[in-house]
């Protein structure tokens, strides 16, 4: 075991520490809207433009090529310097270009790869549907093939973003016949095709707010040179990504996680003082918290240690639970440390809505009843 | 000694349920097509009182019905269920300081021609003999002529413009209007400390009663969601992840409502242990329903984030009456220090 | 609702409370042993002379006849008055004695009861089995009906002090054939009988105690007139048992533990201070016990008055699961209170023991899980 | 950056994990049919000195091996597992601090030949330069030749005989040895203050590491069990209400592991952070521990509450390693009080 870093390495963080200081947006991430899209894929321009924007991808789909190492010191720099959380580039960034990189055609490469890079488009999932929010493998929306096309009729739902979204990574029955887990491939389908229709879903962080929405698609027809990987073989091409999702994606908003703790602290030292904080109830909690968010760092690390041997597997979603549980005690103490403003959700508010998103952070890929079921099941080994 | 519902109680019980039914179900929370959310309930109070709610427990020489607090905490409890303004209170317990110093005004509140809404402090409150300076939010204050301030230490009435420097803000719960505002040696229409009466006894009371109804319908929507949704091909309230979880709803709501029972009947017989009891209800009664709107909303999976299902709405209120006169740590910081009731 | 004592009542009450003052036994019990059984049947045979042994009882069986009002007095003087907690009686008062009064023949009335209720003998359980615990249904031990007796062979589990107990409750199954809840059989054993042979269960409270046992039993004879009920109605006369469990028998037992909570108090305010304890971690994690533990008594009221109209049902089971984790985390907090000392187990000593006893707590008369399967399925409808 | 043992760091778990197979299985921890329990461990100090263990990451100049931080953490995990006695704490500090003014101590120990028992304070400690006063709790003393005191501002090293008015007391963990005893105005044969060196942040982390042996082990012990235990015709590991419970003791141990082995990697550096993770390393295994050691215990049903089978053995060393040098509540208050490590 060992914390080393080379000389290079070293430049490396003093590099991304010297650009961040000077490139990371200082206004307001507006909460909704166009102007979020703008916000989110000018910063996504920014960085690509600094050669910042895929430190770890390979160098022939425009990225730096580095380790899995740089990658977290970058993170661990861009949460120092307060980043953004720029949350419309995840599925892109994160999700599909992944997936592309591992198992799409050359010609899917070559699109795709530099333009979610640079911040041309935004990516939205078209994974869950109306009734089986959980269990991927009963999905429904259907895709017949017509000549070199897909015929495309069903809904998808909880569909982050897809009303901001250019590209959709979709995953639909190409054969109502074969086993629950055969006959759905995995398809690369614009947004701006004829017969999709959204109906946005208002969300609880704040009247208007919708961020999700369900997609409606009717006779949509899409080339079957969009389907990534083979026709019928999605599921395992949508494995792919999910693993990815539990294993290494995370890794920004765990180490982002530590500043957040650091920023409750002052604020209860200030509020409470520094010496009546230490047995006080907030205190004592507050260092539990803290003890946690800085073993969820250790924890950032022991997956990049192992992600450097074997791509994620089970493991991992042992942080993904602890995090999104103490994410909620994390945004939930806030409250307590504000006192009475809590009732107020300002425009520019940092702990509320934050507060009130961890409500589908227990829920957003995967429940944390079905992350229990996978680490007692395929961690522990228990039966089904 | 009965702690169930006396027939008269339970017919109580039913109309008010009745009324709520009719007049506020849950769905007139959702946001429009646009996601503005609007303000219903202003209507409710002249028709409630019609139906002499808003004066229920005020004595018959004050102008009200003369009943119990026994009566006003079982129908707080359906104020809850059906989330209704929690301007409510302000109606309640002004009405009850006000039919003893200035009957006119108690009149005019119970009648429901004239609202009443809340204050809360954000900070420290100076207080004197009936003289009140400090910052504080407004609730349900916009049309209101009175507003009835609830501190730790005291409960009072005020005119709604003796409160200046306005603001207004969002609320977290966005159906409640909020404001900002000051007092400045504001001198109360009636008011009174936390050791003399059961006034401010009977404010916590109703808080408890209220959050126990929002604790019992967080509860019902996640059992009514368990047993239809299906995931797997079978009804997710069939999953002990999922029914040990409607299992906890249901012991948090339980253990409120006995503990909001028991404090009414206390607080009904004028006794000296109402103050324990009834902060004793409110601690666990919102913690009730912080617990079962969190859960409610975990119960009902993606779903459950959305504006689409009311499940949200709990716990956001629950956040709301938890500050109103000081959150559960100030509460329990109270109760500690109280003595002990055996 | 009412909380009115008539003036019957208050005298009642008066007199209980001298009674106890002048009557109730300042030694420590014993933990274990012949000692202990020499001070729970002591303390009977004291309440019993004085009248105060059977208080609900009817007086047909040598009880007072009142109502369950002036038990519930009787149980708040007897927690006022620190009045010890007897559990060898446990069996035989709140299991053995209400199933004979309700199933039992006359005569088996007119020879246990009065003993019961004196303090000559002592029972214990023989439900459990050792491969199911929480399966009633599924019990094992055989009865084989041999002319006017029963040959019993098999083996019971979990019998608290059965190496102290005169008399046994035994389940056995008399009818093989018959379906999984069908076919047992409610037996008065007495445990003299030739083939009862006793393993002793050491458990964690302290080295050497064992308070439970494993119970073997090689062609035990009983005599088919210690059947209580049918032969093959055993499942329904135990059902009444355990529903009168899941009852009003805890009533005291929860009303205790709010005089618990108050010595805890106490205890935190000498050592941090009053006022220093407002905002503690402690002063607040207790604030909130004092809280549940003062609705804990109402909930008792409550179920007394449900009682009074009809027999307990699952609607119990929401107060027991309740009280079971609340007295864990009660028993836990003294250890905070308590501080360093916290790791001794002085002979005397009054909360370390009952904190580790708590672990039995959540386990006995049904696990949580289970209790948690029971307000799911039977109190909200929830499916199976 | 690596957090993954090295293969020579990984042969020494081995070895580790080995020798307490052979030497120190859970079952030399049952009561005898007397319900009798020994403390079996003494005869482990020359074997475990016979491999180096004693002296793992005492520099070689001083007589050790030269190993770091690192390696002594993940034998501690191992000793946690195995329940070894918390004595082999006092031996391995106690060497560390006598290696630097008092190498003579530092071999004897270090050779198995001389144990050393642990001190922690039972109140308030009066301490200037080396020299400290105060009622404290011996553990594992009865045949050491020295004593290792640790309080939440010091960790020192003493000769037995220093301590007066000894009373021998039952332990709450009945396998140690435990008794009451003073020091007035004791001179320390060697000590360091929180604020100076890692000797202090050393004793939280091996603490950290053996309490997250015991977390590993209750987990391993319930999920054992949960496989082959059956209720209701299935193993009790299919249910979720039990799926569940061992996911949380997974997700606890998982924590507890990831952050020990990030602060040893500190601690070898000889980092200014190293009191900042020690800490949070101590803080979130401890936690674990008593967590694990808890649900154990409710995992295995009524045979958990018996001494038939360790599970409650687990939780009852997490309360004694909790109180030594400050339970939890103490090291909160200081955690929250340190400056922040980024």
């Amino acid at each position: 075991m060992n914390l080393d870093y080379t000389a290079e390495d070293e430049l490396f963080r003093a590099e991304a520490r010297e650009w961040l200081d000077a490139n990371v947006p200082r206004e307001v991430r507006p909460p909704d809207g166009p102007g979020m899209r703008d916000f989110d894929l000018g910063w996504q321009r920014k960085q690509f433009e600094g050669g910042w924007a895929g430190v770890s991808w390979p160098v022939e789909y425009g990225g730096r090529g580095l380790s899995l190492t740089h990658q977290l010191i970058w993170y661990e720099e861009y949460a120092k310097a307060g980043g953004p959380n720029a949350e419309l580039l995840f599925v892109g960034c994160n999700h599909a270009a992944p997936t592309i990189m591992a198992r799409g055609s050359d010609e899917q490469k070559s699109y795709h790869l530099p333009r979610i890079l640079s911040g041309e488009v935004a990516w939205c999932q078209g994974f869950s549907e109306p009734n089986n929010g959980s269990d991927l493998g009963g999905l429904k929306c259907r895709a017949e093939i017509v000549g070199d096309e897909l015929v495309v009729n069903g809904s998808k739902i909880w569909t982050s973003s897809a009303h901001l979204a250019d590209w959709q990574e979709l995953l639909v029955r190409t054969d109502p016949a074969a086993p629950k887990h055969k006959g759905i491939s995995w398809v690369i389908c614009d947004m701006q095709t004829p017969g999709i229709e959204l109906r946005p879903i208002l969300i609880m962080t704040a009247p208007g707010h919708h961020h999700f929405n369900q997609v409606f698609y009717t006779d949509v027809r899409i080339s079957l040179s969009n389907v990534v990987g083979e026709v019928n073989d999605g599921w395992k091409v949508a494995m792919s990504t999910l693993g990815f999702e539990r294993g290494t994606a995370g890794m920004l908003e765990n180490i982002r996680y530590g500043a957040v703790v650091e920023r409750l602290v002052d604020m209860a030292r200030q509020r409470l003082g520094t010496s009546a904080l230490e047995n006080d109830d907030i205190g004592q909690r507050l260092a539990q918290l803290r003890a946690e968010v800085t073993a969820v760092r250790a924890m950032t690390y022991r997956i990049a240690s192992r992600a450097a041997i074997a791509p994620p597997g089970s493991e991992a979603s042992l942080a993904r639970a602890f995090f999104s549980q103490l994410q909620q005690r994390i945004r939930r103490i806030a409250l307590d440390i504000i006192g009475p403003d809590s009732i107020e959700l300002p425009d520019d508010d940092p702990w509320i809505r934050p507060y009130l998103r961890t409500y589908s952070n227990t829920i957003a890929a995967g429940t944390s009843e079905i992350q229990r079921n996978i680490i007692g099941e395929r961690v522990l080994g228990l039966p089904r | 000694m009965n702690l169930l519902p006396t027939e008269e109680q339970q017919q109580i019980v039913d109309m008010v349920r009745g009324f709520l039914a009719g007049n506020a179900p849950l769905e007139r929370l959702r946001p429009d097509k646009f996601g503005q959310i609007g303000n219903p309930d202003a209507a409710l109070w002249p028709k409630m009182a019609e139906l002499g709610i808003l004066g229920l427990g005020v004595p018959e020489d004050g102008g009200g019905l003369g009943l119990s607090a026994v009566e006003e905490t079982l129908t707080y409890i359906e104020f809850g269920r059906a989330l209704v303004s929690i301007g409510v209170l302000g109606a309640t317990l002004g009405a009850h300081l006000a039919a003893r110093d200035a009957p006119d005004v108690a009149a005019a509140i119970m009648g429901g021609s004239t609202a009443v809404g809340l204050a809360t402090p954000r900070g420290a409150v100076e207080h004197s003999d009936g003289r009140f300076s400090g910052e504080f939010h407004l609730i349900e204050a916009d049309e209101a002529e009175f507003v009835l301030l609830l501190t730790s230490e005291a409960i009072a009435l005020f005119r709604n413009e003796d409160f200046t420097d306005r603001s207004a803000r969002l609320s977290m719960d966005s159906h409640m209007r909020l404001m900002r505002a000051r007092l400045d040696d504001g001198k109360a229409l009636g008011w009174s400390s936390v050791t003399e009466g059961v006034d401010h006894a009977r404010a916590n009371l109703l808080i408890a009663a209220y959050a126990t109804g929002l604790a019992e319908a967080a509860l019902a929507g996640a059992v009514d969601y368990a047993k239809v949704r299906e995931q797997f091909g079978k009804p997710i309230g069939s999953f002990q992840a999922i029914k040990h979880k409607c299992a906890d709803m249901a012991i948090a709501a339980e253990v409120a409502s006995c503990q909001v029972s028991f404090a009414s009947v206390i607080l009904a017989k004028d006794s000296e242990e109402s103050r324990f009891h009834a902060l004793a209800a409110r601690i666990v009664a919102v913690d009730a329903a912080l617990k079962n709107g969190a859960t409610g909303i975990q119960v009902h999976g993606a779903i459950g984030f959305t504006a689409e299902v009311e499940a949200h709405l709990f716990v956001k209120r629950a956040h709301l009456i938890d500050f109103i006169g000081g959150d559960q740590r100030v509460q329990k910081a109270q109760f500690i220090g109280a003595d002990a009731v055996m």
